[in-house]
């Protein structure tokens, strides 16, 4: 053909890899080694993978069975029998932290999913059809926003009956209009992009435009999002347990321990210390984490 | 014969409303004030419409009845000086007190007394205090000092509403009109100055008040502070001098602490789980009695309660009117599984039990649902919020409609009569949504008998048509029957005289600071 | 020898990348005098805006540092100066002018204060006097209703005005070398044509030297008293503007200027130098345009060439073994 | 001759503008973008489109292929007004017309590969499988004079120049008649920028293709094009022959633009034309003829009345008082 | 200024009335009978219908809330079902504790989030910054009840230095808007971290730099004023939830504000409090929400002046 020697001057072909020097590892490992260079975030990301193990893993790992009572051993402190000491029923605290692992990160995962499902459904059909769609959804973040969270979540629980899926549900849906704010900025402006005007220029239709084009461009803000939303799906479950609007209150969930056992708080500390401080950790972790996504993900910080 | 005052009118014999001041001094009146820390808020000041005991127990530092209640729920007399009740059960009459007069300087007479029951009957009102008063036919002032009410009906249990009726100003009714419930004006021995809706109410010691010597200080501040955690923290402090409910967790805690003193009484609060009696399984008494043998109520009490409680040995509580003991219900799971197997359940089965959602019930519940694991049944706990649960209880408009299975709950007589600890809960006229006979109980032999007690003015005729009651209802076993809650109350070491009464309204009439 | 103004000598930038490092400018080596303009040309990301930042010393939010080679602004070696000094020198002998008017202007403070800023600091004006001097830059390049515009925010100027705003902000401590980075390459032609015309005027009257950095010749050719051309951060040629343009040297500056579509040149198809500028991680060891160059001998591939002033010519350099033969006998190498 | 002469594009009297807020208390203003400008391209032509920053180039070129809808006036293509087409009306015509971009990093979707981002036209308007695309694709990055074995990369491994070349295959892959060119080359470096401008000049000559390009560096443009336009905020102020314009520019602005650019020769000293004033905004432009602000010939008329965009000699057309005879008359009178 | 924020305001009408039938709705679905709730276990199914009937709550739906509503637009939010008291006094103690509260949570959080988040960019990645970070993430970590309790634990019993709660004095808000801002405070050194950072990589920076501005000028007055743009976007946000969010640090801390009123009148059902309440979040959502623009406006002179 003979556009083949186009621009490339009277010398013999240069190889391809002189063109275009090679460094084809991809933006998955590039993303990868950025991630691994914050050591605090990688700490945190082990610690997750931890989290999710034990979730798996829990009832096979705990020490006693989590829901035995021993009313001969109320309240006792760590000890070598119990690492954590026991609670208010002489249950050890360790095994029902442990078994509260998967109820924990079932209720904060699967509500961040739902609403980040549902929040990015919403954010990118506001973001890519503006006008009409985006009003609507736009005005009834705005509504859902200026409704206090607890009103909402007594409301669900209220009226579909208490229970894990309903406390899910009340948590998601907090989340659904902050996500659909962030993507819909996010789409905004993946909107404006050059590669997607071209996309459009070439007639492709929309759906193909926001799937494959607009979608993953916010894939990123998702999976930071995700990630430290989790922490915040965790504190929001352990308040609605506060306020006695938690799941299951007989299987164990940290929340629930630490509301629960928060009337204990001055004569056996530690019935609140240790769900706290795993509480504490986990959120932490999952912040952490977040954190170095973002950085990771973030094409402006480099390595 | 004709039963006068069968608590002795003019004695006093209590300690609570004695008018002979052998204690008096005048550092009682020194300037303190004390501060009372309680859980929930003060909705009302309003006398003739508060439900709620806290809002009770502030309406009463300025109110008064013509009678009011012991420490031990017994009745005396306040505002009345005595009163005789007619053979027939239906003619009162109440001789009031001299030289009482109301906060706004108005005196109280016996015009006084039939303006309140007015405004208590006046339909447009639609006060609280009404239907304890449906009964009156009329009320009829022949002098001043004199008030007879006229019965339509026999009503065993209207002392105590008397009791209940707090006396407002007339004038004061007059002038405020609905605006009363925020400025209270009575003859109690405080005085309104301040109340902030959610947070505190300030009352004032009442220069004026009739019984000399009281009240012993200047003022009582009601808190409201709603967290367990930070109310003991205020009596801690010394925040807060005095605090109702001393959460039970914590009283193991300062029990050591010289600067702060426990004291426990027993309440009319009952803590029972009911079984709807129409459906399988509770439907057979062998089922409904092999669940209370198989509760172990110490434990229950030890880990539930905190070691602050005690069994419940009948339907109501040691300090309800008519109260009568029961035998049996001890601790017996091979019984219990007995009664299963007899009852055709072997193996056990499933259930779900129904509560509140506060931590104190799940705990219960959770306990229950530990304890019955024992025998094979295994139960579901759904823990719901207060609005839900009455709506899923009363949604059901006939007992074939009845979603609920088993219901762990509490129960106090709102002026500790039987009646009230009766009629409501095991009458079979009071099926939901009608009322709180969540066990479907129906027994021909309770309903009439329920109707008899009312009627029956001899107190020792009543008392035993009640005994009757609680038998047979303990045999039929409607309910697991739980236990008695402590009421548990702590107050700084140098205050006394405040008292929480059964009931769990608050006393500070002599309430003293050293 | 007379002093120069500025001499950079064997200047040495790296930028931490990834595990390692990257050279942007690999020793380079030029010379300013008064009065003078120098032409920086290269294609893009040869490291001109570096060379001017390493100048200054402004690559502070950057993972860059200069590793060698040293700056002499009239004597004083720049790279060795307290950051307290090389402060004090900033905004008043040396000044710089960025690329882009519409970002490099702050855009929630008034154009009196950015204006302000540097003439209290090193002329040590008070507020009023300051605001006064102000106001005559802003008169002296050209900006109608000064006294207006000195209370204005940046975005209610278009990119010109804002570009003569740096400008006077550049000059307002009459600097004795302006460094300026590609200022006219985001304005459009007629306002390129008048942003020129100003600076030419300005520069002849305040007899500062400058070092102006851009990609297009027709600027260095209208602007530029010598010219340094660089490829993949080092010089490879430099020359007086009339002889790079009538005899280009080095292989790449031929191209280069070959490869620019020239007004009423009626070119059927435009030179064009193949390939693309070699990636800074991973340059080819001999002469960096070897891959690119359509003379490229064995030797080329091999080692590189060093700069040399080339015989024949007052300061003409050029880094290419087809030059070497050209090279002064026993010239001060570099 | 009438069917020999049939103009693949033909824009009449384009009319766009956009709804801009004046800052967070004002009401949103009309920004006439483009303010009625007509011209014609004819099959296998290359026309441009010069002018400043802001003039309206892109808008008219995203006009014409609708990417925008206009106001005013009428696109038609290939003998067809594509002007009130929905966008399900649009999209087969799309296969015939196609974009380059001015910036080939942002043009290019990051996170797919190179053969699919070549392909996707195909997808879009063909049934070829997912082999023959790829095989097609390969092709194509041949003909644009990059290698096969590219195909698997990502755009971010490329150069800006090879990323143009991608971004011309990817428009060439569905063989379209028409190409939008907005500012393909200028943000590449010179040495890279003639690489492309040869590139897109041998693709015309072998497929037939007809250029709409727009650019708004005067020599690029003249390299390149047979006809001009030349814009002025949102107007047409001249259209001619290559040849002409830059021979005798007869438009003041053209005249102008022309004595502005900076020619990389030393030895040339020409007497510049330096305009004063900047580019007025579009959302208040001058009342009169648009350029009267800043036009060395400014008459009384011309910031009164617009001219009137005519045909002052064949294939060539300005707006200017100037050479209008029968104003002229008027004036003098 | 006055004219775009009357626009705004006017706006705002058709969102309140959404938000108003919506509100209607939802509480009216939840299940629950204030009757019921307010008559008390012990109540007879007369005295119950007897209150719905004087309450309103037997008639259908759409004539509550025509009714509610022709009040509600008169000025009378009526009486609270539950207490009988007229909303308006429950409003009026109530809102007072909560604006002094989150009021003080925000200050704090801005002022010390804005300081770590200022520090962790110019020191960035090195160790003020990881301090920083990590201050920052424990601050949204912890469980706020779990925290108030803790520091009254220490402070109030321990210590003594503060009181355990109420609203007597200034000192009794210490603690409480401490727990309240520790999330907001994280937050805000978060997003003031990231958007100083990119703030630093500005040409005007560089432009500063060049003119030999000393670095805290560099920071304090070039760096500073832009990144606090999309901070205050950030803080306002997070205003709404914190006057919203309340309720925990109100019980904790027995602070007679509208978070717990709304709690006990959700409890109650007592739907004219949680519809004004209900109302006057919105209310207030949607005055923060311009107040955010309109300093947006002060801050960022392009939307300012153009
Ligand atoms: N902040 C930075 N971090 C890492 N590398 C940088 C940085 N700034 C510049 N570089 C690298 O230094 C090299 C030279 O860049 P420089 O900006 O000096 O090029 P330039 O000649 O000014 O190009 P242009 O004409 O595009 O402005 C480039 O390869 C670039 O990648
Ligand atoms: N979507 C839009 N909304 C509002 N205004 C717009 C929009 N697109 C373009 N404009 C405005 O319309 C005018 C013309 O824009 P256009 O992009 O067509 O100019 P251009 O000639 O291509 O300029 P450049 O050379 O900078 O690309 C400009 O003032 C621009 O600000
Ligand atoms: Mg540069
Ligand atoms: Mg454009």
């Amino acid at each position: 053909m003979s556009g083949n020697s186009i621009g490339m001057g009277a010398g013999a072909p240069l190889p391809a890899e002189a063109l275009a020097p090679e460094k084809s590892k991809g933006r998955a490992r590039a993303f990868f080694r950025k991630f691994c260079k914050q050591r605090l975030a990688l700490i945190a990301a082990c610690f997750i993978i931890l989290l999710f193990i034990v979730a798996a893993f829990g009832p096979f790992l705990t020490p006693y069975n989590p829901d035995t009572p021993d009313y001969d051993a109320l309240m006792k402190g760590p000890s070598a029998a119990h690492w954590a000491g026991t609670d208010e029923y002489g249950r050890d605290i360790l095994s029902r932290l442990i078994d509260g692992t998967r109820l924990t990160m079932a209720v904060s995962l699967s509500s961040v999913l739902i609403a980040a499902v549902f929040g990015t459904i919403l954010g990118l059909l506001s973001g890519f059809y503006g006008g009409w769609w985006d009003r609507l959804i736009m005005r009834g973040s705005d509504v859902l926003f200026s409704f206090p969270d607890l009103l909402l979540a007594i409301g669900i629980v209220a009226i579909l009956g208490p229970g894990l899926s309903n406390v899910v549900i009340a948590v998601a849906v907090f989340g659904i209009p902050s996500f659909a704010r962030i993507i819909r900025s996010v789409t905004l402006s993946a909107k404006q992009t050059l590669f997607v005007e071209a996309t459009r220029s070439m007639g492709a239709k929309n759906s193909r435009i926001i799937w494959r084009h607009i979608f993953p461009e916010t894939l990123s803000s998702i999976i930071v999002n995700v990630s430290m939303r989790i922490g915040g799906a965790i504190l929001a479950a352990a308040s609605l347990s506060f306020l006695g609007m938690g799941a299951k209150t007989t299987e164990p969930d940290w929340g629930a321990m630490l509301s629960m056992g928060r009337d204990y708080l001055s004569i056996a500390p530690h019935i609140v210390y240790f769900p706290g401080l795993t509480i504490f950790l986990a959120v932490l972790a999952f912040n952490l984490v977040g954190d170095g996504l973002r950085d990771a993900l973030d094409p402006k910080t480099k390595n | 014969g004709s039963n006068s005052n069968n608590n002795g009118a003019a004695s006093g014999g209590s300690s609570s409303a004695s008018p002979s001041q052998t204690t008096e001094t005048s550092s009682g009146a020194s300037g303190k004030g004390i501060t009372i820390a309680i859980n929930t808020n003060i909705i009302t000041l309003d006398p003739h419409n508060a439900s709620d005991t806290h809002s009770i127990s502030a309406a009463r530092t300025m109110y008064e009845g013509l009678l009011g209640f012991d420490e031990n729920m017994n009745l005396i007399p306040v505002l009345a000086s005595d009163y005789k009740i007619s053979d027939d059960g239906l003619t009162y009459t109440f001789t009031l007190r001299d030289n009482v007069k109301f906060h706004d300087g108005t005196d109280f007479n016996s015009a006084a007394v039939k303006a309140n029951i007015d405004r208590i009957l006046d339909e447009k009102n639609n006060l609280r205090l009404r239907k304890s008063f449906l009964k009156v036919a009329k009320v009829e002032t022949p002098d001043d000092k004199t008030v007879v009410f006229t019965l339509s009906e026999p009503y065993n249990a209207f002392l105590n509403k008397v009791a209940m009726a707090g006396m407002i100003s007339p004038k004061a009714i007059q002038e405020e009109g609905a605006d009363i419930a925020k400025k209270p004006v009575g003859t109690g021995p405080f005085v309104f100055k301040d109340w902030t809706q959610g947070d505190r109410l300030v009352v004032e010691k009442n220069p004026n008040y009739w019984q000399q010597g009281l009240p012993k200080v200047a003022s009582v501040t009601f808190r409201s502070v709603p967290e367990n955690g930070s109310r003991i923290a205020m009596l801690k402090t010394g925040e807060a001098d005095f605090i109702y409910p001393m959460p039970t967790e914590q009283v193991s805690q300062v029990e050591g602490d010289k600067n702060i003193t426990i004291d426990k009484t027993e309440s009319t609060i009952v803590r029972y789980v009911t079984l709807n009696t129409t459906k399988k399984p509770f439907d057979d008494v062998k089922v409904r009695q092999a669940l209370n043998y198989a509760i172990d109520k110490d434990a229950y009490i030890k880990v539930v309660k905190s070691g602050l409680g005690v069994k419940l040995n009948s339907t109501m509580s040691s300090k309800t009117q008519y109260y009568s003991e029961q035998p049996g219900y001890d601790y017996d799971p091979e019984k219990a599984k007995q009664l299963l197997a007899d009852a055709g359940y072997p193996n056990g089965f499933n259930a779900e039990i129904w509560g509140e959602n506060d931590s104190e019930t799940i705990k219960g519940m959770q306990f229950i649902q530990q304890q019955l694991a024992q025998i094979g049944v295994k139960l579901d706990v759904k823990s719901m919020e207060g609005g839900t649960l009455s709506d899923m209880i009363n949604s059901a408009k006939t007992p074939e409609e009845s979603k609920i299975q088993m219901w762990y709950v509490s129960w106090s007589p709102s002026s500790g009569d039987a009646d009230g600890a009766t009629r409501g809960l095991f009458s079979s006229s009071m099926f939901p949504p009608a009322g709180s006979n969540t066990a479907y109980y129906k027994n021909d032999n309770v309903d009439k008998w329920i109707e008899d007690a009312n009627k029956a003015t001899d107190p020792e005729k009543a008392k035993s048509i009640y005994a009757d009651i609680q038998k047979t209802i303990w045999q039929d076993a409607p309910w697991m029957f739980m236990g008695v809650d402590q009421i548990i109350s702590g107050s700084r070491s140098n205050l006394s005289g405040v008292k929480v009464f059964p009931d769990g309204s608050i006393n500070v009439l002599n309430a003293e600071v050293k | 020898m007379t002093q120069h103004l500025l001499e950079v000598e064997g200047l040495k930038t790296e930028f931490k990348r990834g595990g390692g490092s990257v050279t942007a400018v690999a020793g380079v080596d030029f010379h300013i005098r008064k009065g003078e303009v120098l032409g920086l040309v290269g294609e893009s990301g040869c490291g001109k805006s570096v060379t001017s930042l390493s100048i200054m010393r402004l690559l502070k939010d950057t993972p860059g540092k200069i590793t060698g080679g040293s700056v002499r602004f009239e004597g004083t070696d720049l790279t060795k100066l307290s950051e307290k000094d090389m402060r004090r020198a900033r905004g008043n002998d040396l000044a710089m002018i960025f690329q882009e008017p519409m970002t490099s202007l702050n855009p929630v403070l008034r154009i009196g204060l950015q204006l302000t800023e540097p003439i209290m600091l090193h002329l040590g004006y008070g507020r009023k006097k300051a605001r006064e001097h102000a106001i005559h830059m802003l008169k002296l390049v050209g900006i109608p209703r000064a006294e207006e515009v000195i209370d204005e925010y940046p975005h209610q100027l278009s990119g010109g005005m804002r570009q003569r705003v740096m400008i006077a902000m550049a000059m307002s401590c009459n600097p004795k070398l302006l460094i300026a980075d590609e200022p006219t390459t985001a304005l459009d032609v007629t306002i390129q044509a008048q942003i020129l015309d100003l600076m030419k005027r300005l520069k002849e009257e305040q007899e500062m030297g400058m070092l102006l950095i851009t990609h297009d010749l027709g600027v260095v050719a209208e602007m530029c008293d010598r010219v340094v051309v660089m490829y993949a951060g080092r010089v490879v040629e430099e020359a007086p503007v009339q002889e790079l343009f009538s005899n280009p040297k080095h292989p790449y500056t031929k191209g280069l200027i070959q490869s620019v579509p020239k007004l009423r040149q009626k070119v059927r198809r435009l030179e064009s130098i193949k390939g693309n500028v070699p990636d800074l991680s991973q340059m080819p060891p001999g002469c960096k345009f070897a891959a690119r160059c359509p003379f490229a001998m064995e030797k080329c591939v091999a080692s590189e060439p060093e700069l040399i002033p080339l015989a024949g010519a007052s300061e003409r350099k050029s880094r290419c073994w087809l030059t070497q033969d050209e090279a002064v006998e026993g010239g001060d190498r570099a | 001759m009438k069917e020999k002469e049939t103009p693949l594009v033909e824009v009449k009297n384009l009319k766009k503008s956009f709804e801009v807020k004046k800052g967070f208390l004002g009401r949103s203003q009309p920004l006439n973008a483009v303010d009625g400008i007509s011209f014609a391209i004819r099959k296998g032509e290359t026309f441009s489109l010069v002018g400043e920053s802001g003039c309206g180039k892109s808008t008219t070129g995203r006009l014409v292929t609708r990417l925008l809808a206009p106001n005013e006036g009428e696109v038609w293509f290939d003998g067809r007004n594509i002007s009130r087409l929905s966008d399900n009306q649009m999209r087969p015509v799309r296969k015939n017309m196609q974009m380059v971009f001015q910036d080939p990093y942002a043009s290019l979707n990051p996170r797919m590969k190179v053969k699919d981002l070549v392909a996707e036209p195909v997808l879009i308007h063909t049934r070829l499988s997912a082999k023959e695309r790829d095989k097609l694709a390969c092709e194509l990055l041949e003909t644009v004079g990059l290698n096969s074995r590219h195909a698997e990369r990502f755009p971010h491994e490329f150069s800006g120049g090879q990323r143009q070349r991608i971004g011309i295959a990817r428009a060439l892959s569905v063989r379209p008649s028409l190409i939008v060119a907005d500012e393909p080359v200028s943000a590449l470096d010179v040495s890279i920028q003639s690489q492309v401008l040869n590139l897109l000049q041998d693709l015309q000559e072998n497929y037939g293709l007809t250029y709409l390009f727009i650019s708004h560096d005067l020599s690029v443009v003249e390299h390149i094009s047979d006809r001009i336009g030349v814009m002025y905020l949102g107007t047409l102020v001249e259209t001619a022959g290559k040849e002409t314009l830059y021979e005798r520019p007869l438009h003041p602005y053209t005249q102008a633009l022309l004595s502005s650019v900076p020619v990389p020769d030393p030895t040339v000293k020409r007497e510049r034309i330096i305009l004063k004033g900047d580019l007025p905004s579009p959302v208040n432009p001058p009342t009169g003829c648009r350029f009267h602000t800043r036009c060395p010939s400014c008459m009384e008329i011309c910031k009164r009345r617009a001219p009137i965009f005519r045909e002052v000699e064949p294939g060539r057309e300005v707006a200017c008082h100037l050479y209008d005879e029968e104003m002229m008359k008027l004036e003098r009178k | 200024m006055g004219r775009y924020a009357l626009q705004r305001l006017l706006g705002v009408i058709p969102l309140l009335f959404v938000v108003s039938v919506l509100v209607f709705l939802f509480i009216h679905l939840i299940p629950g009978d204030p009757a019921r709730l307010i008559a008390g276990k012990d109540a007879t199914l007369d005295e119950i219908q007897g209150i719905q009937r004087q309450l309103g709550l037997d008639q259908p739906l759409w004539r509550q809330y025509i009714d509610y509503m022709g009040n509600t637009l008169r000025g009378d939010l009526g009486n609270s079902i539950r207490s009988g008291l007229p909303v308006t006094d429950l409003l009026g103690s109530s809102i007072m504790p909560t604006v002094w509260l989150t009021l003080l949570s925000m200050a704090w959080a801005l002022i010390i989030g804005l300081l770590i988040g200022m520090v962790s960019a110019v020191y960035h990645n090195r160790w003020p910054d990881y301090v920083g970070t990590l201050v920052s993430i424990s601050g949204m970590s912890i469980p706020g009840f779990w925290l108030g309790l803790v520091l009254i634990q220490v402070f109030s019993v321990e210590l003594g230095w503060v009181p355990t709660g109420g609203v007597d004095t200034w000192r009794s808000y210490i603690m409480p808007s401490l727990t309240l801002g520790a999330g907001i405070m994280s937050m805000i050194a978060r997003y003031s971290r990231s958007s100083m950072l990119e703030t630093m990589r500005e040409d005007y920076v560089r432009t500063a730099r060049a003119k030999g501005l000393r670095e805290y000028l560099v920071v304090g007055r070039h760096a500073l004023r832009n990144s606090l743009i999309q901070v205050v976007t950030v803080a306002g946000l997070q205003f709404g939830f914190l006057l919203g969010g309340s309720v925990m640090v109100e019980t904790v801390f027995s602070i007679p504000g509208i978070g717990r009123l709304l709690v006990d009148s959700i409890l109650y059902r007592d739907y004219t409090v949680i519809q004004a309440l209900l109302l006057i979040f919105a209310a207030q959502f949607i005055l923060i929400n311009l107040l955010v623009d309109l300093l947006y406006g002060v801050l960022n002179p392009k939307i300012r002046y153009s």
